[in-house]
């Protein structure tokens, strides 16, 4: 019962969003939306609190067993204090909810994405190896965008970028073609496997 | 002190290469895109006083690259004295767009209300984009900052799209598509981008359909801009630094090839 | 110097710390950006999701219908207990459900049936001679699909054709690779103008 | 939105199939019902033969050598999924298997993820599995968790977990976004063997250079079927093989057809 259910809930909700897809009927349109955008929204939502109280209690498991104390701390005030800010003065333009969000977890977000740049140096460094036929490709092709990429490559030869150009548009979007083709077939035997429901890992499978 | 491993040297050197190509404050001499002119005719042409529609449609993360794109648009605007409506499509870029809008105005001397108005943000984007379409007053009834729509000299004549010149988006996502799919497909104002410049691909078939006006990218698209507007900008000074950075990553890896092809020779010859 | 740009400058450098290695400064600065933003979409979520899109138009417009995706929303709370735990199996199936119907055809449109179509290009220029570089687009995509076929092994001329079609496939990650160098320099580059020209005042 | 869809109500009795998307329906008519075939019909079941996918034989040693070092796994599934999407499915069934694995040989799972829907799924998922192995009270709920919906900030909460608690392997498996290399190269660093694989086709270059094993697109799917050991699932990848026959000689058919009738354009679905 407990899994017959979702089970029968799943296949209907899926029945129903596929046929939606083919009508462009106003009811239609709408009730797509509303399942998509908004059930989706809400039930997110409260998740999000599952998800947060499961994370407090993570953090405050740690900090009663005594390790690395001052960390969870930290963490579970940053989970209280933003509410409590919002609560307090609000959301908009000058609240000091705004100013925390500007002016420490922007600047840090910003600040890890920017780490990208360290990891693409070293990557470049270890990962491009002419080990193989395969490698070797990989490497240069790299080489040759990059060059056509900064002014030297037009410097050396004026025939780089038309390469580059080329190798983007010809050779590089065949394989990439070929790849969202295997996605969208993979992506659609595994729904349809949910939907019918021999795939029913999410329930915990049942074998 | 632990002992340093070779990758701490790579990151020392990309970090040495960017501190000082940014220190040098070099101006690179660089070529404006034919794009890049397109988006600045585009401003550049509008009558003075046109009223334009700016949504700041990123993530906070993006703010590096983003900010100097958005600055030069925004300096460009005030410059011509066109009057701009701020408006934000995911939640992370709102407080960030109102910064800049009001940093601008203040070099400008801009007045909040008369000049400027920062509508803010609202979920659900495609249902605020058409929902602008029918009515902005009616999808925002206040500013920002909860004030009244009515109250504000700028939008007594700003019922829709049709009293917009044009819509600014300024994303590093794929926001803008549907700007492009609902603003222009179904009301026919004109939609231009300022984009990350990993997006750039991605509009390019806009661009070439002319569903998309005009689309400036990435921060050599910042760097053309300030150019053509003759400022100095963030984006110029990058330039080198961004250049700098592709030829560091070029000699990491001919650097990591021959590392590789050394330690081989070695263990063949042993 | 205003104090948000002094806090930011400081968090921004003890996130670079990491690059040397992981340290206790790198450590508190990563567990208050955790906290923060868990905070931060909490209350986005309230405001945005659980009133705007919810409580709002539920009680101040009685659009009742809403209340199936609140009771759908209420039963995920059904995982706060052990023996209430299966009750959340009920909003993941619409969710889970939803999604496949949706994928199926909206994948298969967008990723496979498109791409199909925008393959196809004629093999002859007007001349009469062929066109090399559609010829390339045909075997780069015919390889590749080889390559991703599951059900024979790699071998003899079947092989190869695979074989050729990892060389494609590598085409693509180099090109894309270098591609998205760019934008990760441009982003550091920024965080390195507002160190240097805002928080330090070491350029103008 | 109301004003939109009062307007949309209005309009007369617009018909509710949409006829330019019958090819749509048609082709994806024709893949259910292959799917079906294959996967119900006891002749298409028999034993075919099936290639070697390198990442799959990986998974194993991968776990074994966290069990020798006495070291965890860790397993994420990415920050640009959530439960909806396909691949977030594939690799909750990869996990299942994964998840088995480590119960029988003790070895700590842990899996940190961006989306609270899919730490309550995974829960499930490994609790069942570790059930499935007989070691029930070897699973730890808090191993699955949430960490921050923030893109960064998971990138950071999981990048500090690799650096600190040193996993031996790493899998990175499901849709992922800029985050990709930092966590693979965090892993690196750390000297994890790391299985990655996505379906976001720009995060797969970072992969394949960074990671020991990639399986690309279409391989994570196929990969989640092989594991379950299931034969009826096993047969739906059959299909995917028998689609992309059909594929093959549809364009094939197609470039010859255009390349002799310039005029026509049968092959455009839409």
């Amino acid at each position: 019962m407990t899994r017959k259910i979702p089970q029968i809930i799943c296949a209907l909700f899926g029945m129903t969003l596929f046929l939606l897809y083919f009508s462009q009927h106003p009811t239609a349109r709408n009730l797509n939306l509303t399942i998509l955008n908004d059930y989706f929204q809400i039930i997110f939502a409260f998740t999000l609190l599952v998800g947060v109280v499961s994370f407090v209690k993570v953090n405050l498991k740690a900090f009663e067993r005594g390790e690395d104390r001052s960390y969870h701390l930290v963490s579970v005030i940053g989970v209280f204090i933003m509410p409590l800010l919002a609560i307090i003065w609000g959301i908009k333009g000058d609240s000091p909810f705004m100013w925390v969000f500007e002016n420490i977890q922007v600047p840090m977000q910003a600040t890890v994405f920017a780490l990208l740049a360290f990891f693409v140096a070293s990557a470049s460094f270890r990962g491009f190896r002419a080990r193989s036929v395969q490698a070797t490709i990989l490497l240069a092709a790299a080489l040759i965008m990059l060059l056509s990429r900064s002014t030297i490559g037009d410097m050396i030869a004026d025939q780089i970028p038309q390469i580059a150009d080329w190798i983007r548009n010809y050779p590089s979007m065949a394989a990439r073609r070929a790849i969202l083709i295997g996605i969208g077939l993979g992506s659609l035997t595994t729904s349809l496997r949910v939907m019918v429901g021999i795939e029913r890992t999410w329930l915990g499978g049942d074998k | 002190m632990k002992k340093l491993e070779s990758r701490h040297y790579v990151f020392l050197g990309l970090f040495v290469v960017i501190l000082l190509t940014m220190l040098l404050n070099v101006r690179l001499e660089i070529r404006v895109s034919p794009e890049t002119q397109k988006m600045y005719n585009y401003i550049d042409s509008l009558p003075e006083g046109s009223v334009l529609m700016v949504s700041f449609d990123h993530e906070a993360s993006a703010v590096p690259e983003i900010k100097p794109l958005a600055l030069s648009i925004l300096r460009h605007a005030f410059k011509k004295g066109h009057k701009l409506i701020g408006v934000s499509l995911l939640a992370e870029g709102t407080g960030i767009g109102y910064r800049l809008m009001q940093e601008t105005a203040g070099e400008y001397n801009k007045v909040y209300g008369r000049d400027l108005v920062y509508l803010g943000f609202k979920p659900q984007y495609i249902a605020a984009i058409l929902s602008m379409g029918e009515s902005i007053p009616e999808t925002f009834p206040e500013d920002y900052l909860g004030r009244p729509y009515t109250q504000f000299p700028l939008l007594d004549s700003v019922k829709n799209y049709d009293n917009v010149a044009g819509v600014i988006s300024i994303a590093d996502g794929s926001l803008t598509t549907h700007w492009i799919e609902y603003a222009h497909a179904r009301y026919h104002v004109p939609v231009t981008a300022a984009v990350a410049a990993v997006m750039m691909t991605t509009y390019d078939p806009y661009i070439s359909s002319g569903q998309l006006h005009a689309m400036v990218g990435g921060l050599r698209g910042a760097a053309e801009y300030e150019k053509l507007l003759k400022i100095g900008g963030s984006g110029r000074r990058g330039m080198l630094a961004q250049t700098s950075a592709h030829l560091y990553v070029i000699a990491m890896i001919i650097a990591g090839n021959i590392v590789y092809f050394l330690r081989r020779n070695k263990r063949v010859k042993s | 110097m205003d104090a948000g740009t002094v806090i930011a400058g400081i968090l921004t450098l003890a996130i670079l710390t990491f690059l040397y290695r992981d340290n206790p400064v790198y450590k508190l600065a990563e567990s208050l950006l955790i906290g923060v933003s868990i905070g931060y979409f909490l209350v986005i979520n309230w405001s945005n999701t659980i009133m705007d899109l919810m409580f709002v138009p539920l009680f101040t417009q009685g659009k009742l219908m809403l209340i199936i995706p609140l009771i759908l929303g209420l039963l995920m709370f059904g995982r706060f207990n052990r023996k209430t735990t299966v009750l959340s199996r009920i909003p993941i199936a619409v969710l889970i459900g939803s999604g496949a119907g949706v994928a199926i055809p909206a994948m298969l449109d967008a990723r496979t049936l498109q791409q199909m179509s925008a393959t196809v290009t004629p093999i002859l220029a007007p001349d009469g001679l062929p066109n090399i570089s559609e010829l390339v687009v045909m075997a780069g995509v015919i390889t590749t699909l080889i390559y991703f076929y599951f059900s024979r092994e790699h071998r003899g001329w079947w092989g190869k054709s695979a074989t050729m079609g990892t060389y494609f496939l590598m085409i693509f990650f180099g090109t894309t690779f270098a591609y998205t160098v760019m934008s990760r320099m441009s982003t550091f580059i920024g965080r390195m103008e507002f160190l240097l020209s805002d928080f330090l005042k070491l350029t103008q | 939105m109301l004003l939109y869809l009062t307007k949309l109500a209005l309009v007369p009795a617009v018909a509710w199939f949409d006829v330019s998307k019958l090819p749509v329906l048609i082709s994806a008519v024709i893949a259910v019902v292959i799917v079906l075939y294959t996967t119900y019909s006891r002749k298409s079941r028999e034993r075919f033969k099936i290639r070697e996918i390198a990442g799959l034989k990986a998974i194993e040693e991968a776990i074994g050598r966290a069990t020798e070092m006495a070291l965890p796994v860790l397993y994420t599934p990415g920050w640009g999924g959530d439960i909806q999407r396909p691949t977030t499915i594939a690799s909750l069934n990869i996990l299942s298997h994964i998840a088995e694995k480590t119960a029988q040989y003790n070895c700590h799972l842990l899996f940190p993820t961006h989306d609270p829907v899919i730490m309550s799924v995974a829960q499930e998922v490994v609790r069942e599995s570790y059930a499935r192995a007989g070691f029930i009270d070897r699973f730890k709920e808090d191993d699955i968790r949430y960490v921050t919906s923030s893109q960064f900030g998971y990138a950071a909460a999981v990048e500090g977990l690799i650096t600190r608690l040193k996993p031996a392997s790493i899998f990175l498996l499901g849709t992922f976004e800029a985050e990709s290399l930092i966590l693979a190269e965090t892993g690196n660093i750390a000297g994890a063997i790391q299985i990655a694989g996505t379906d976001s086709t720009i995060q797969l270059s970072f992969f394949i250079v960074a990671c020991d094993y990639t399986l690309i697109g279409e391989e994570l799917f196929a990969a989640s079927g092989y594991l379950s050991g299931d034969r009826s699932i096993m047969a739906s990848i059959r299909a995917q093989d028998i689609l992309k026959i059909i594929i093959i000689i549809f364009m094939v058919t197609a470039v010859l057809w255009a390349s002799f009738a310039p005029s026509a354009d049968w092959w455009v679905f839409r």
